[in-house]
């Protein structure tokens, strides 16, 4: 290697850095809007034209607060937490490309690395929960653990059936190869895989059992305050930012679906916006997501996860398999995967919800004083018992 | 050498002060304030029933996200602790805590009559007769309990005198 | 069940976690030590009294007009539903006629009151199960609510506007124009909070079938209100012991079946809509005339005791009252609903998970400031 | 400028009415059917307004309220409340009850001397006496006996006195 690319590296990751803190600075503004417009609300108003410096305004307050140390906590794993968790998400970006040719480095191996990566999340969060010396936070770091860890399966599945249809593990390969159609249209099955495994790796709304606030307040980062904290909160958006960017490249044609009638320079210009605007669409729709659903417990989010999405992560693997070994037309495996999605959330609607009748409560009508005595149903245990 | 400097509320000089003596460190010091003040993270701590007035004035119809102030459950990332109601001899411990816990810069605002001197429940055997016995208290906000406009009025004077502290303290701001 | 018996004999340690007094979904200042086994909940131990204010002592220093302001201040959600508790009881000890536009006024805003409650909860419960939109479009509805009272009584919260004898003033010419808008709004507001959340696939996983609790096990706790029609038992106290002018209007009771907490939910938005139908009632019914019976101004019940029974919103709200004859309560007890149902948390908490215990807390709808008085 | 004494005010005692009764005929046939059913026990048989008032000793308080629960014809399954009344010499202890399927109402009364007040708990018959009976340990320093946790509930470990008694001052007002 010589000096030169050493050079181009570290300014290429700088660039990197900034736009990613950019992205985050945008996406938390991004989101406060859109959830206050989901609430009725306004969000942000008074920091700049429309809020739009308040992630600024909150950046700066959070790097000027004071950091504590607990007392009981686990000094160097509790500093070294927020780092562990931030540097992986960072390090994922040196091979997602935002634009035509714009990649740090066009590894071959690049959704490999990517997989590789990403499990290091869980082990900053799991220093997090046992460093800060807490109980709320160790839960909040155990129940990441085996969140991601369940989650990484069938994440790592529907990215592989992806790479299956172009026969490479490059990203700018698997976005040329959507040049035609969007892989949506043959894997939708394997988008939703893909989605709502990112959203349990994310931690999101309806997953965010790790966080938690009506229960674990917070969970791994109840005890960091200030620029800890935030490190944290950067590593939480690059990460939703990352799953939105995949979202794009592996489904939805990255930069290029549809094409553009454009060349040369003003081509590549418009795919790094064409791209973004995709990404933003992915992430409103994981926003709304979160401001419409509950939260899953813990031993339903593993049984959707073990149960549902990882036998289903390999069905769509073998039927990808089949379609491409047999040579049939790609829009069979669309049907096929059609059908599995609707098998799947008809599956969902009667398994998951409930297995009591949804509606239980009755009304009974009164004029005046009742006379009998009341009504004592007898409670069906034998429905109860499971 | 000032003998003065280097004790209490005027700690030393930083290099940065030294480099770039005055005119960049006041500037900055606002600037400072300016982005703590857009950005008061509040404890979520209801005591009573101005808590639910409280609550009132987060919800869509008064929308205190608009000011930027949020709440957030664990002290930890909390700047303003917002004590909305009745302080019990009992919660006075958890109160002094939670206070303890909250990383500096950090301020208070005692919402309601109860919290401000006992309110209705003056002289009952086990009420704090105001917060301002346990922790040092920013702004008072009168009422029983307040309205929303008037917690919103609370928490602007707080804003403003955030500023006014760090105009008045210069380089040396340090909110406490 | 076997499972679980394995796990406990190995050699493991219960890990203690104090929920409160300040957490995000203890609902106020609520304190419960809870031993887990991993995420299974093994032990519960409640603590209150961390806002213990000692309201029914200083009731016994106040007016009998003055002591409305406190009875405002117990359950701080449900306001009017507790002034009424307090002047029924003294009007039961002077034998009080009310007037009945009095009367009609009150109930009006008692329903209204039930409904603005239930909104709170609805909203807060959906915060407990970890969606955070129901809380605002809750709360959209409280502010409307609360917008027509403070029309009425010159206050959002603490009206201080039922008086011993009837009320404190006549309701303002617009009032029945305002209320017609309100109605409707409500009614569709209503519509829309129980679309957004009571059918959700999660939200039903996460409800139904937890913290379960039968009929004799919940009157044995003496559990009441909607958390005790929820388990299967018709007992409201608008219909077993019908108090100001309740037998006069139709409407229904919900009752639930299992006693899970989706029917504790489900029973409270039932609710609202047969406290809407009472209010259509009353606002037909209601006639002009005088809002206030004569009673003096420093009002001296004859020596006497007597008990009354409400239905708050949270359920049996009852006042024991002892007078001397002179002008203050000789003792003055207050039965809250919360207080009783509360103590019913260590047994429906049993088995649960660690995220259940919020879901459970949540559904029992406490409000700390008449737990503690 | 010191003012005389003035001589303490011969007034005529007012003259206090009494409530009047009123008992509906569920209250009458109710009083009918204690005296049927606790003929074995010493007691009295009452009206207070509209409830049947049942006056006992406290030494029997727990095998009548296991009675009056589990007995068909009274069937009183619901403790409305259990609240403790001082009147200086004896505190009086008070069983509010209510039948849902009769739904007849009557209050057990048993009076204790304030020196030594003992009554037998009953939270063996209604498991929610549980607090409430806590709660009259805490604020009026009654012992239930055979309570199996009579800690604080209201009131924190080292609270002196009993607060809901006549004796306590009344504003008392402590600097906290």
């Amino acid at each position: 290697m010589t000096v030169v690319q050493g050079i181009y590296y570290a300014l290429g990751a700088l660039a990197l850095f900034v736009f990613l803190s950019f992205m985050v600075l945008v996406l938390t503004w991004v989101e406060r809007k859109a959830l206050a417009r989901i609430q009725m609300r306004m969000g942000p108003m008074r920091v700049g034209f429309h809020g739009t410096l308040q992630p600024l305004a909150d950046a700066m307050k959070l790097v000027l607060k004071e950091d504590i140390l607990p007392s009981w906590a686990d000094r160097r794993v509790y500093w070294l937490a927020p780092l562990a968790v931030f540097i992986p998400s960072l390090l994922l970006w040196a091979v997602i490309p935002v634009g035509r040719d714009l990649v740090l480095a066009n590894l071959e191996l690049g959704l490999f690395y990517i997989v590789a990566i990403s499990v290091l999340t869980v082990m900053g969060l799991l220093m997090a929960g046992w460093g800060s010396a807490n109980k709320y936070a160790m839960l909040g770091g155990l129940r990441a653990a085996g969140q991601l860890v369940s989650y990484e399966i069938p994440f790592i599945m529907a990215i592989l059936a992806v790479a299956m249809l172009v026969q490479s593990l490059n990203l700018e390969t698997i976005v040329d190869g959507q040049r035609n159609f969007a892989y949506i249209l043959v894997q939708p099955l394997g988008l939703f895989i893909f989605l709502t495994a990112g959203l349990a790796e994310l931690g999101r709304t309806p997953f965010d059992i790790h966080h938690a606030e009506s229960e674990l307040v917070g969970g791994p980062f109840i005890e960091y305050s200030g620029a800890h904290w935030a490190v944290f909160f950067l590593a939480e958006y690059i990460n939703t930012f990352t799953i939105g960017a995949l979202t794009v490249l592996l489904f939805l044609g990255g930069w290029r679906w549809p094409a553009m009638p454009f060349d040369g320079f003003a081509h590549s210009t418009l795919s790094v916006i064409w791209f973004l605007a995709k990404t933003y669409a992915v992430i409103l729709f994981i926003f709304w997501i979160r401001g419409t659903y509950p939260r899953l417990r813990i031993d339903q989010l593993m049984a959707f996860g073990w149960k549902l999405l990882v036998p289903l992560s390999f069905v769509n693997i073998v039927i990808t398999g089949i379609v491409l070994f047999y040579g049939w037309p790609l829009w069979t495996l669309t049907l096929i995967s059609l059908v599995l999605l609707g098998a799947t959330f008809y599956a969902i609607s009667r398994h998951q919800g409930t297995r009591l009748e949804r509606m239980t409560v009755t009304v009974h009508s009164f004029r005046g004083t009742r006379s009998e005595p009341p009504v004592v149903q007898p409670q069906p245990e034998a429905a109860l018992e499971d | 050498m000032d003998i003065t400097q280097g004790r209490g509320n005027t700690p030393a000089e930083s290099i940065f002060e030294r480099v770039l003596p005055n005119a960049v460190t006041a500037k900055s010091s606002e600037l400072f304030a300016h982005a703590r003040k857009s950005s008061l993270w509040t404890l979520s701590f209801g005591l009573a029933c101005c808590a639910i007035e409280m609550m009132s004035t987060h919800m869509s119809h008064h929308d205190l996200d608009r000011f930027g102030v949020v709440t957030w459950p664990s002290p930890r990332q909390a700047d303003v602790m917002i004590v909305a109601g009745t302080v019990v001899k009992k919660m006075a411990d958890p109160i002094k805590l939670l206070y303890e816990q909250m990383p500096d810069p950090k301020w208070v605002i005692a919402m309601g009559s109860c919290a401000t001197n006992g309110g209705p429940y003056y002289r009952s055997y086990s009420v704090v007769m105001g917060v301002d016995h346990l922790i040092p208290v920013d702004v008072y906000v009168p009422g029983c309990p307040p309205r929303p406009e008037a917690l919103m009025y609370g928490i602007m004077q707080l804003q403003e005198k955030i500023l006014k502290d760090a105009k008045e303290r210069g380089a040396t701001s340090q909110a406490s | 069940m076997q499972v679980q018996q394995q796990a406990r004999t190995a050699d493991t340690i219960d890990l203690m976690i104090n929920m409160g007094p300040q957490h995000p979904s203890t609902h106020g200042v609520f304190r419960v030590v809870i031993w887990v086994d991993g995420e299974r909940i093994v032990k519960a131990e409640p603590h209150i009294g961390y806002l213990h204010r000692g309201s029914e002592k200083l009731c016994e220093g106040e007016l009998y007009s003055q002591v409305i302001t406190l009875f405002d201040r117990l359950d701080y959600v449900a306001n009017l539903n507790c002034e009424l508790a307090f002047c029924l009881a003294v009007e039961k000890l002077m034998a009080l006629e009310v007037p009945d536009r009095a009367s009609y006024i009150r109930v009006i805003l008692c329903e209204l009151n039930r409904i603005a409650s239930h909104m709170l909860f609805y909203g807060v419960y959906g915060l407990d199960v970890g969606a955070m939109t129901p809380i605002l479009y809750g709360f959209r509805e409280r502010e409307r609510i609360q917008g027509l009272f403070e029309s009425v009584t010159g206050a959002r919260m603490m009206h201080n506007f039922i008086r011993v004898g009837g009320v404190k003033e006549d309701l303002r010419d617009d009032f029945e124009p305002r209320m017609a808008v309100l109605l409707e709004e409500l009614k569709q507001g209503i519509e829309e909070c129980d679309d957004l959340l009571s059918q959700n696939e999660m939200f039903l996983a996460r409800t139904k079938g937890i913290g379960t609790i039968g009929p004799t096990e919940a009157i044995d706790f003496g559990v009441t209100g909607p958390s005790l029609r929820a388990s299967g038992v018709l007992e409201d106290v608008r219909i077993s012991e019908p108090y100001s002018i309740y037998e006069r209007f139709d409407f229904g009771v919900p009752v639930g079946t299992y006693g899970d907490c989706w029917d504790r939910y489900y029973v409270r938005v039932e609710e609202m809509r047969q406290s809407l139908k009472i209010i259509e009632q009353a606002m037909a019914q209601m006639e002009p005339g005088p809002v206030a019976a004569n009673v003096r101004r420093i009002a001296r019940p004859p020596k006497g005791e007597v008990y009354v029974r409400t239905e708050s919103p949270r359920g049996d709200f009852g006042v024991f009252l002892v007078s001397d004859g002179s002008d203050k309560p000789y003792r003055l007890k207050v039965r809250a609903p919360s207080f009783a149902n509360l103590q019913a948390l260590q047994y429906l908490l049993r088995d649960a998970y660690v995220a259940d215990a919020v879901v459970i807390l949540g559904s029992i709808d406490i409000i700390l400031g008449e737990v503690d008085r | 400028m010191e003012q005389p004494p003035r001589p303490p005010r011969q007034r005529r005692e007012p003259e206090v009415p009494e409530a009047p009764v009123a008992l509906d005929e569920r209250g009458t046939a109710l009083s009918a059917l204690i005296r049927d059913v606790l003929k074995e026990f010493e007691v009295e048989v009452g009206a207070a307004v509209d409830e049947v008032v049942v006056t006992v000793k406290p030494e029997d308080v727990s095998a009548i309220c296991r009675i009056a629960k589990d007995d068909p014809s009274l069937d009183f399954k619901y403790l409305r409340c259990l609240s403790v009344v001082d009147y200086i010499e004896t505190l009086e202890v008070n069983y509010h009850l209510f039948s849902l399927d009769k739904r007849h109402k009557a209050v057990l009364k048993a009076s204790v001397p304030t020196e030594e007040p003992h009554v037998p708990s009953v939270i063996s018959v209604w498991r929610g006496a549980d607090w409430f009976e806590r709660e009259g340990h805490d604020l009026f320093g009654v012992v239930f006996d055979g309570h199996p946790n009579l800690t604080p509930l209201l009131l924190y470990e080292g609270f002196e006195g009993f607060p809901g008694r006549k004796s306590f001052p009344f504003h008392e007002y402590d600097e906290w």
